[in-house]
This record gives structure tokens, C-alpha cells and sequence, in this order.
């Protein structure tokens, strides 16, 4: 089955930040993005509370060049100041063309 | 005075608020499920609002002129007099004073629906538009704040020059701030609810009534074990806020609710009405103000405002500030 | 009639819908976890259905003969009009047609119960064993809908000759969707409600009523504004399906109210029993019918199904058509 | 007897419990959200302990002894007689046997308050404290069971030489555990919940009574309908926990309950707490036990102690057992 | 510690699919899966509702093989008419035998 | 955009281990964990049941050390005796140097 090479990028950060951070990936250039609730913890423990919604995990398989902008703008205007953490990994996608 | 602190301490809002936190102290697992809470504040809020409509058709215009008037000036005053002293006797960072402002400026809800239910159990019940002062005093504490905190740190920021590589200020438009606040969770359920309330009046009001009357209070009671949980996970951070927080989060309390009792007799409150209006003064929003404040100053400390909000002037209020409201009402009455 | 509209849109029913498609209309973050919406619509259901087998313990057979054989004509003929309309004159394609006429031959459980409460409110109340023609209308308008499509579907490939890889129709047995629909959530809660309320009796329904009873339209009232959340989310969906469907979805209902309406009298309900079966006929559904119709025919557009049946139908019938109904019913029974 | 059998089948606990079953055996896609689940099972622990508590503080320190006592003693013998059991004619395997025991030897909340409803309708109420007798049986039989597992276990091991690569047993300190149970959701809300009532008094129920004494019957028809669906969905594992467990999980509770209702009888209880102490004594936990035993035995195969708590011994006392502990204790005591 | 390389095939589709795709997880050899809850957005916004549920994503552990048999299958029974997405990644397993 | 490549260790298991796993990464080294609800099915249908929380997914990013360390815990004290599956994936993380 042909599959074509992709990046998938994973964003997981405070709840508070869904709604900006989608904009950031359509911004971007990303075609699509899947979203899960989630809890977590790390260095900084800057979270609004348990009552208002835990951490979110965003992904979005996008082109290499889309990934790395997405990247520059998480590392300039949401980690200083916001709980989030960001990684990429290499995927294969069927109907990979759908995506870039 | 003892025997007012005795009864309230026996509520069973009280007591459930008590038994979260002892929950949290013991390390038990028992937590509530996130949906069970959202669902219970939708309810809350959806009540409130409903039967504060229900009972604003009995109301007329000129009744309510001067308590709105002195809700609007508790709204202005209270988040000034809290940015000043964090900032300067304080010594609060900018950011940190503002964002604790947004939610000293603002008002608690549960903390309003507690007062409510108290003066009620005293025999002395608020007046029935208490519901429409509470959607009044929700939002201007928070934009005020949040203004400040912009202002002051724009100013800040032009007085040095900048670093290299510092990142940006976060681009967040005041209008996308105020629309947040406008059309947040608790404005829409309470300002619709009572416009629905308004509308449908007493009579299609009666068949919903053993819903959203008759399950209320236990509601609340299930609500504040939720809230006691909450405080409970927070008693750790107490520490790190450190003491001048704990003095600011229960004597502002006092100084603002004084401030609203005397200003709602002026206004010709009932002592029921005027202990709620100070209760609202006095009280510190937990749902309304951390997003907003979260988004707009992200650089203020989370532990700060969150900590003081509900681990310090929300139990206060709800175990002494309360009936002390109500003590100082009865006593300017002249009772 | 408009003193009758009147008292219909003051409905804390229809308030609480108008509420939620206002919050989606200034874009509020307000949102019902889905796990309550999920609860309630179980409540709901079950609730309707131990109600109407308690009720049904008082009925005698012979009564429920004619109204549960014009039920079941209704449940044929609704998807055949619905088809042919949608078809021939609307020009949508095999599965579109099919799809939607799935959604308009079964039956919406709320507008059932909205339409319940209001001839209640109005003190013509419904014969007791309603409930029981709810679910006996429920499937048979999936099946007959789905079989016509998947039929056509079939005859139409076999026409043409099929081109290079072309992906094969999905495999799904009829046996397994009747099973679907048949076992689905709101057939279970209605029809096992039924049998456990016929079973118990008035005496054991005792202590469950103030829980199942009432709470019922409070319950509902807070269903209602997820119902109005959900539909004006559909709202900008309005303009992608066309004036036709537009038309369709405010002119269907009343050409199957009407039907209903008659063939209740003629069944010889009351006038609040035809109105209630007008109401039936009228309405679209959007539990059962959604995920039956997108999985066997996944060529048919959601988009068409889901916003005719939420968000013209359903808010239709509830405002205009069940007022409607009653004045038909009225007017025919002489009054 | 036949006729108490019949009232208690056409109960809406009984029925709802069928109901779920029923939905599983059709393969119906009906499911309760976990969140609903949590949501019931908290506030059903909590009502419980409220109305326990608030009734408490009638009762005099000297009318609870000997019943506390018997409690006790029952707390621990049945247990040790559960292990014996299935160790000696059972021939499970230790950590089995003690896994199982452990459920045995504890007691069901939704069995308790099934047959305090039971007792009441019998017009045979039960006396106000058994809740507090509820929360000093749940947890000792846990631990007497763990105790006896571990001991054993360590035992056997120390008998033979250690194999290579042999997994070491999990480090988890019987401090942990005990903590765990004592900690445990049902604990607090139930010990919590008596706490709370007995503060609080009657008068401070008054206004929360609607909402938890006036929904709990109701609420607990959809517990069950739950119950009923988690049961349902074991029922395919009946075949693999043999023949002897299906025996086990009848006959043992019939002992276990003949037990109950005459150590109760014994200790001055009246006919209704004979009955409730008796299906206490008899019944299975599913809620404090379960979790315990995963994580102290986790050798012992779930299939066993789930499949016989839940589907086999929790039906047998809600259809047949309560009210055969009701006409024993009645047959005791001379009626 | 031993691991063994094998493919983690990801589908996120229509929840509506969940019971449909676990048989076909279950038909091409696969030993297990995970399943999440989850939203998205993506090219088709044909989504049956928010009112019934939103998307769900299966992660199954599978050899090149199996993972490759059931691309086809996506792709010729699911792709053009459901709203899904599905990639490979490589892993590195525990254990990894069981899952072959 | 600079990234460090780092090891994305990911652990499926039944719910009530929560604790005791978030306690065995602490002690192993890791910075931070991401938590997800699930459900799954596997080769051992050992689970407490539907009444009390399905499964759990643990996703931690650490040091191909840590990573190490964690594998040969889960596979001595957890595999013999719990439902559980653990595999481990590259990933390239912003910031990577918090994590390790
Ligand atoms: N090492 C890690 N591995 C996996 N997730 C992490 C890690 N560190 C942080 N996270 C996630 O990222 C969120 C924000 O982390 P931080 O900004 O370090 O507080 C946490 O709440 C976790 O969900
Ligand atoms: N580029 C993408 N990255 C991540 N998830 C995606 C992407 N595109 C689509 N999805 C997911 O796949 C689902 C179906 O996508 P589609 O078929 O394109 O509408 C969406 O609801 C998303 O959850
Ligand atoms: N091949 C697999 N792919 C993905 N997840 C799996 C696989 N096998 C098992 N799991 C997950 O790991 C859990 C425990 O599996 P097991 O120990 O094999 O019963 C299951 O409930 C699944 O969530
Ligand atoms: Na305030
Ligand atoms: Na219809
Ligand atoms: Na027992």
C-alpha cells in the first residue's frame, strides 16, 4: 500500500490555550488536527486549576516545512509563558497528498 | 454572634465544604468527575437565574436604580482598592496585583448563592432581584483590572529597552478579551436565565419548580464538597503564597464587605439584601476571572490568584465572613 | 391561536431552546459535557417509558386498537411522501432522498414530549398510552427509508457498468441495521420502560415518581438548551442546504401534522391525543435515524439529514407546528 | 413468601436490574456514561450517610452496643469462613480463595440500601443507624482476607526454592492498602456523610432532604438498570468460573444471611434491621473490594471474584435472598 | 532490555466506525488495540454530529504485514466515504512476540 | 527550528495501576508524563471490570537511559501480573534539554 512520508506534530499544553492554538496550525498551513483531553505534569506547574480543565494533546500531520513553523511560533510566544511541550515524529500516511 | 457563626458552621454547605477538604488532608482518592462538576454549575447558574427572572417580574424600575448604581460603583471601587494595596504594600509584580485584582473586582457566585441561602435561613431573605446586581458585578471588576495590568506593563516595557530574543507580548485584543467575559459560561446561563425567567413568568415558571427550586440547595451541597475538594489540593500551595496573601485574602474581604453592606443600606436594601451585597463585595470570582486572567496576563502567577481565591477568601467568606456581613447589616439597621 | 402561541413560546421548553441558539449566535464558549446530555436523554427515555406502562396497566386492548394501527400507516406512509417529495420534486440524489426521508418517517422523542407537556398546559391532555405509539413509530420509517435507498442504489449501479476501481458498496446486511435500530438506545430505555412500568404498577411507580415525574420538565428544560446549542451550531449549515430543503423542512411537517392530526380523530383519540400524534407524525428524528442512516448509506450528505431534521424541523414543530396541531385538532373535534 | 417474592420482583429496583440485563443479552448498544455511573454511586454514598448520620443523633450510645458488636464479629468471621470455603472443599488456590473472600467478607452498599428500601415497604423499617453498622462491616473483612492471602502466599514461597527470573512479588506494604480502603471513596463518603448528619441535625436536612431523600429511590433505579448492564456483560464468564462458584456465590449468602438475621435478632435489632443486617452480612462488594485485591493479589484471577460478586451473589440477594433473610427474621421473631 | 520493531498503526475516524473498524483490527490479525476518544477536523466535514459523539482514534500494534492489509482495506472500504485518517510508525515493543 | 532527539516511552495499562506507574517513572528519572482515559483489548482480558476506569495511557519523554531503566521495571514487576503493553518511539523534541 503506497504511503507517503509525513511529519505528525504533538502539542500538549494547558486546556486554556485550544482555541489559539488551532488558529496557530490553520495559520500555519495545517490541513487538519485531532484533539484529546488530557492531564499531565512537568517543570512548570502553571495550570488554571482542576476545575477549569486539565491539559489538552493537539496532533497535526502536516509537511515538514509547516511543522517547523509551527514550532518557531510555539517556541516564541507560548513557552515562555505557558505549560506546553512540543515534539515531532515521522509518519506514513495513506493518502498522504490529502495533507501537505 | 456565636450562635449565627454555630448555625452556619452546621449548614450542610458548610459541613460539605469541610468534608472536601478533610477528603484532600486524609490523601483519600474520592474525586468528582470533572462533568458532574460542570454539570452542577450549569444547573446553579441556570437556577439562579431563572428564579431571579421569575422574581424581577415582580419588581419595579425604580426599585432597582440605586442598588444598580452601587453594584456598578462596588465594581469599579473594589478592583482599584485591591491592585493598589497588592501593588504597594504588596509589592506585587504588575502582573501578579492585576491578576489577583480581576478576581477581588469580580464576584463568586457560590458565594453569593450561600449568602442568599443563609439570610434566608435567618429569616431575613434578600430581595428578589439580588440574581440581575450579581450579573452587574460580574465583568467590570475583571476588565478593569486587566486594564490596568495592561496599561502598567506597556508602560513598563517602554521604559527599558528591550532584550534581544525576549519574546513578544502575547497579541490578545481587549475586545477578544471582553467578549470572552460577555459571552463566558456564567453570563450567558445567568443574564439568558433571567431574561427567560422575565419572560416566562410565575405561572410556566411553577411546573420546572421542583426541579430547579426543590434540588437546589442539595445540589449546592454536592457543588461545595467539589469546591472543598478543589481548596483541599490547594492547602499545600498556602505556603508558597506566603503571608501577606493570607492577611490580603481574608481582611480585603472584610474591608470590601463592609464597604457593600454600608452601600446597599444607603441604597435601601433589606439586611438580608445588604448582607448579600456585601457577601458579593467581599467575594473573589473563581470561574470568570482565572481564564480571562490566564489569557490576558499570562505572566501573573496562577498559584497566587487560584490560591487566595479558594483556598483563603472563598472558606472565609462562606464560614465567617458571611455571618459577619449579616451581624454588621442587623447592626446598622439599628436591630 | 395567537393567544396559544403566546403561551407556547413563554414555555420554559421553548425559552431554554431559544436560549442555546442564541449562545451559539454570539459565539459563547457555553458547552454541555456530553456525558450530561448523554444522562439526561437516558432519564428522559426511560422516564417516558415507565410513565407510559404505568399508564398503559389502565388501558384496555380494544382501545389501543385503532390508534396503534393509524400509528403504524403513519410510520409507512411518512417515509414514502417524504421520499417521493424529496426526489421528484426536490431532485436529490437516491441515498440524499432516502437518507432524509429516514429522518421524517420516524419520530422525535422530544417533540413527542414537547407536545405532551403543551396539551397538558393547555388541559387537553393525551391519552396515557402515547408513549407506547412513540415506539411503535420509531423504526418502522428507518427501515422503509433505508430499504427504498438501498434498493434504488443497487438498481441504479447495475445500470451503468462499473468503472476501474471503483470502491465496492459497503457490506452491511439489512439483518445487522434492523438489529441497530431495533436494540438502539432509545427503543431499549422506551420499550423496556414500558414492560417495567407495566409490570410494576401504580403502587411501586409511587416512590420513584418524585424522581422520574418530577423532575421530568426541568429536566427536559435543561435538555432543551443542548438541543438549541446543537441546532444553532447547524445554523451556518442553513445556507449550504438550499431554500428547497428550507421549504421542505416547515411545509412536510405540517402536510404529516395534519395527516396525524386526522388519523388520530379518526382513531378516535381526544383532541390532546391527535395533537400529540400530529406532533409524532410531524417530527423528524435525530437519535435513531442519524448513525442508522450514515451507516448504510454513507454516500448520503449529513450535512442535508442533520440540519433539516435539528435545526428547521425541530425548532419549527416546537414553536409553530405543535401549537398548529392543536388548533387542527381542536377545529376537527368541533371545538 | 410468595407473595413478598412477587412485590419484591415488581419492585422498580428488581425490574430495573432485569432491564440491563436484558439489554446486554439482546446485544443492545445501550451504555451508561462512566461519568453518570461515578456521579449516582457518589451521591447515593453520601445520602446514605447524611440520613444515616442525621437519624444517628436520635439514638442513644447504649442502644448500639451489642449491634455494633455483632457487626464486628461478623465483619470478621465471614471472611475466614468465605476462605475456608473455597480453599478446603473449593480447592482454589490461595490467592484466589483470599481474593474472593475478601468480597465476602465485605459488604455491598447497593445490597444494603436495596434491602433497607425492602424492609420499609414491608412496612418493617429498619432502625436508623444501620448505616453506621454499614460502614464498620466494609473494610476488616477486606483486610482479614488480604491478610490471611499474603500470609499464605509468603508461606508457600519459602517452601520451595525460588526459580530464575522468577518475578518478585509486588512491594506493596500492607500500610498502603489499609490506607487505601480506609480511604477509600465509600468510606468517606458514607463515614463523611454520618458525620456531616449528625452535626448538622435535622433542621439543617430539612432543605436538602428533597434532593437526597426525596431522588434516592429513583436514582437508584438507574444504579441498578447500571448494575444490571455491568452484570449482563459477565454473564459469558459464568461458564468459565465452574460450577462450583455459581453454587458458592447462592449457598454462601444464604449462610452468610441466616448468620446475619440471628446474631442481629440476638443483638435487639427489630425485624426490619434483622433483614438488613442479614443481606449486609450476606452480600459481595464490588466497589472497596475489587481494587483492593487487583492490587494486594494480583495473582488472583478477576474472572472469579468479579463474576461471582456481581453476577451471581448481587442478583441472588436482590431477587431471592433479601426476602428470605426477611421471612426468617420474621419467623424468629415469633411472627 | 529486548525490544521488538513493529508497526503502530493509527486510524482516526467517525465514531460511528468504532465497532465496524475493531472487526476489521480483529479480521487482519491484529492481537489488540487501544481506543480513545477524541475531536477533529480535517478535509470532509461530514460528521454525523456533535450530538453523537465526535471521533474516535484505534492504535493497534501490528507487524509490516498486517498493517499493510489493513491500509487496503481503509482505503478501499472506508476512505472514500467516511471521514478517517490512518499512518504507520515504527516501534520498538516489549514483549514484542505477543503482538505477531 | 533546533529539536533534540529524544525517546517517547509510552505505556498502556489497566487503570488502577495510575499511581503506582506515575510513582516508577519519578523514581526512574522522568521530568514529566502526559495521562490519557482509554479502553483496549489485548491477549490477557484481565481488567477489574468496566464499573471502575478501563485503561490508562502513559506517555513520557526521556532519555534513551531512563527509558532503559523504566523498560526493565515494567517487564520484571508489571508483566507478569497486569494487563500492560510498553513500546517506545523517536521523537524530536523543542527545548528537548528539560527532559532529560
Ligand atoms: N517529559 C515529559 N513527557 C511527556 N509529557 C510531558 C513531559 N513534560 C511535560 N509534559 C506534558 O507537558 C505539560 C506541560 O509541561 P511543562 O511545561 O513542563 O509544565 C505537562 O502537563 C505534561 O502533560
Ligand atoms: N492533517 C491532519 N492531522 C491530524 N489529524 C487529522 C488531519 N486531517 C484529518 N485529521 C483527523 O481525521 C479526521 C477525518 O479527517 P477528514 O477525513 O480529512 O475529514 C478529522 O476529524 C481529524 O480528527
Ligand atoms: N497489539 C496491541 N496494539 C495496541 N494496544 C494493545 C495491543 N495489545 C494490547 N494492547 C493494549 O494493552 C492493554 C493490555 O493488553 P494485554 O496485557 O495484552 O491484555 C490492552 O487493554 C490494550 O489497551
Ligand atoms: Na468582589
Ligand atoms: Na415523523
Ligand atoms: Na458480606
Amino acid at each position: 500500500m503506497h504511503t507517503t512520508p509525513l511529519t505528525l506534530l504533538t502539542i500538549v499544553a494547558e486546556a486554556i490555550l485550544k482555541d489559539r492554538l488551532i488558529d496557530e496550525l490553520t495559520r500555519a498551513g495545517s490541513k487538519g488536527y485531532t484533539l484529546f483531553e488530557c492531564e499531565g505534569s512537568g517543570s512548570r506547574h502553571r495550570r488554571v486549576s482542576e476545575l477549569l480543565g486539565a491539559n489538552i494533546k493537539l496532533e497535526t500531520i502536516v509537511s515538514a516545512a509547516v511543522a517547523d513553523k509551527l514550532l518557531e511560533v510555539l517556541a516564541v510566544e507560548y513557552f515562555p509563558q505557558f505549560a506546553v511541550i512540543a515534539y515531532l515524529s515521522p509518519v506514513s500516511v495513506i493518502r498522504g497528498e490529502k495533507y501537505v | 454572634m456565636l450562635e449565627v457563626l454555630r448555625i452556619n458552621l452546621c449548614s450542610p454547605l458548610a459541613l460539605a465544604f469541610v468534608l472536601g477538604i478533610v477528603s484532600r488532608l486524609v490523601r483519600s482518592e474520592l474525586s468528582i468527575p470533572r462533568e458532574l462538576y460542570t454539570s452542577l454549575s450549569i444547573y446553579l447558574l441556570l437556577a439562579l437565574g431563572l428564579k431571579g427572572g421569575v422574581e424581577l417580574s415582580h419588581s419595579s424600575l425604580s426599585e432597582l436604580f440605586w442598588p444598580v448604581l452601587v453594584t456598578l460603583g462596588l465594581g469599579i471601587i473594589t478592583p482599584i482598592t485591591s491592585y493598589l494595596v497588592l501593588r504597594r504594600i504588596g509589592r506585587f509584580s504588575t502582573s501578579d496585583a492585576a491578576g489577583i485584582a480581576a478576581h477581588y473586582g469580580s464576584v463568586s457566585a457560590v458565594t453569593f448563592i450561600a449568602s442568599q441561602q443563609f439570610v434566608q435561613t435567618m429569616n431575613y431573605p434578600a430581595e428578589g432581584f439580588m440574581p440581575t446586581l450579581v450579573t452587574l458585578m460580574e465583568s467590570p471588576g475583571i476588565q478593569i483590572a486587566l486594564a490596568i495590568g495592561a496599561i502598567q506593563t506597556a508602560r513598563q516595557a517602554a521604559d527599558r529597552t528591550p532584550e534581544r530574543g525576549e519574546p513578544k507580548p502575547p497579541a490578545r485584543p481587549t475586545s477578544a478579551v471582553l467578549h470572552e467575559v460577555l459571552t463566558g459560561r456564567s453570563m450567558i446561563l445567568m443574564v439568558g436565565g433571567l431574561i427567560v425567567g422575565l419572560l416566562m413568568g410565575e405561572k410556566s415558571y411553577e411546573p420546572v419548580k421542583p426541579f430547579f427550586e426543590g434540588m437546589f440547595k442539595g445540589a449546592l451541597t454536592l457543588f461545595l464538597l467539589e469546591m472543598g475538594l478543589a481548596a483541599g489540593s490547594r492547602l499545600g500551595d498556602l505556603k508558597s503564597v506566603g503571608l501577606f496573601l493570607l492577611g490580603f485574602g481574608t481582611i480585603m474581604p472584610v474591608i470590601h464587605g463592609v464597604l457593600g453592606v454600608v452601600a446597599g443600606h444607603w441604597a435601601g436594601l433589606s439586611i438580608g439584601g445588604a448582607t448579600v451585597l456585601g457577601a458579593m463585595s467581599a467575594s473573589a470570582s473563581y470561574i470568570a476571572a482565572p481564564p480571562a486572567v490566564r489569557m490576558t496576563l499570562p505572566e501573573a502567577n496562577p498559584t497566587y490568584y487560584l490560591t487566595s481565591a479558594l483556598a483563603i477568601t472563598f472558606p472565609f467568606n462562606i464560614v465567617l465572613g458571611i455571618p459577619t456581613y449579616f451581624y454588621i447589616a442587623k447592626t446598622i439597621a439599628g436591630q
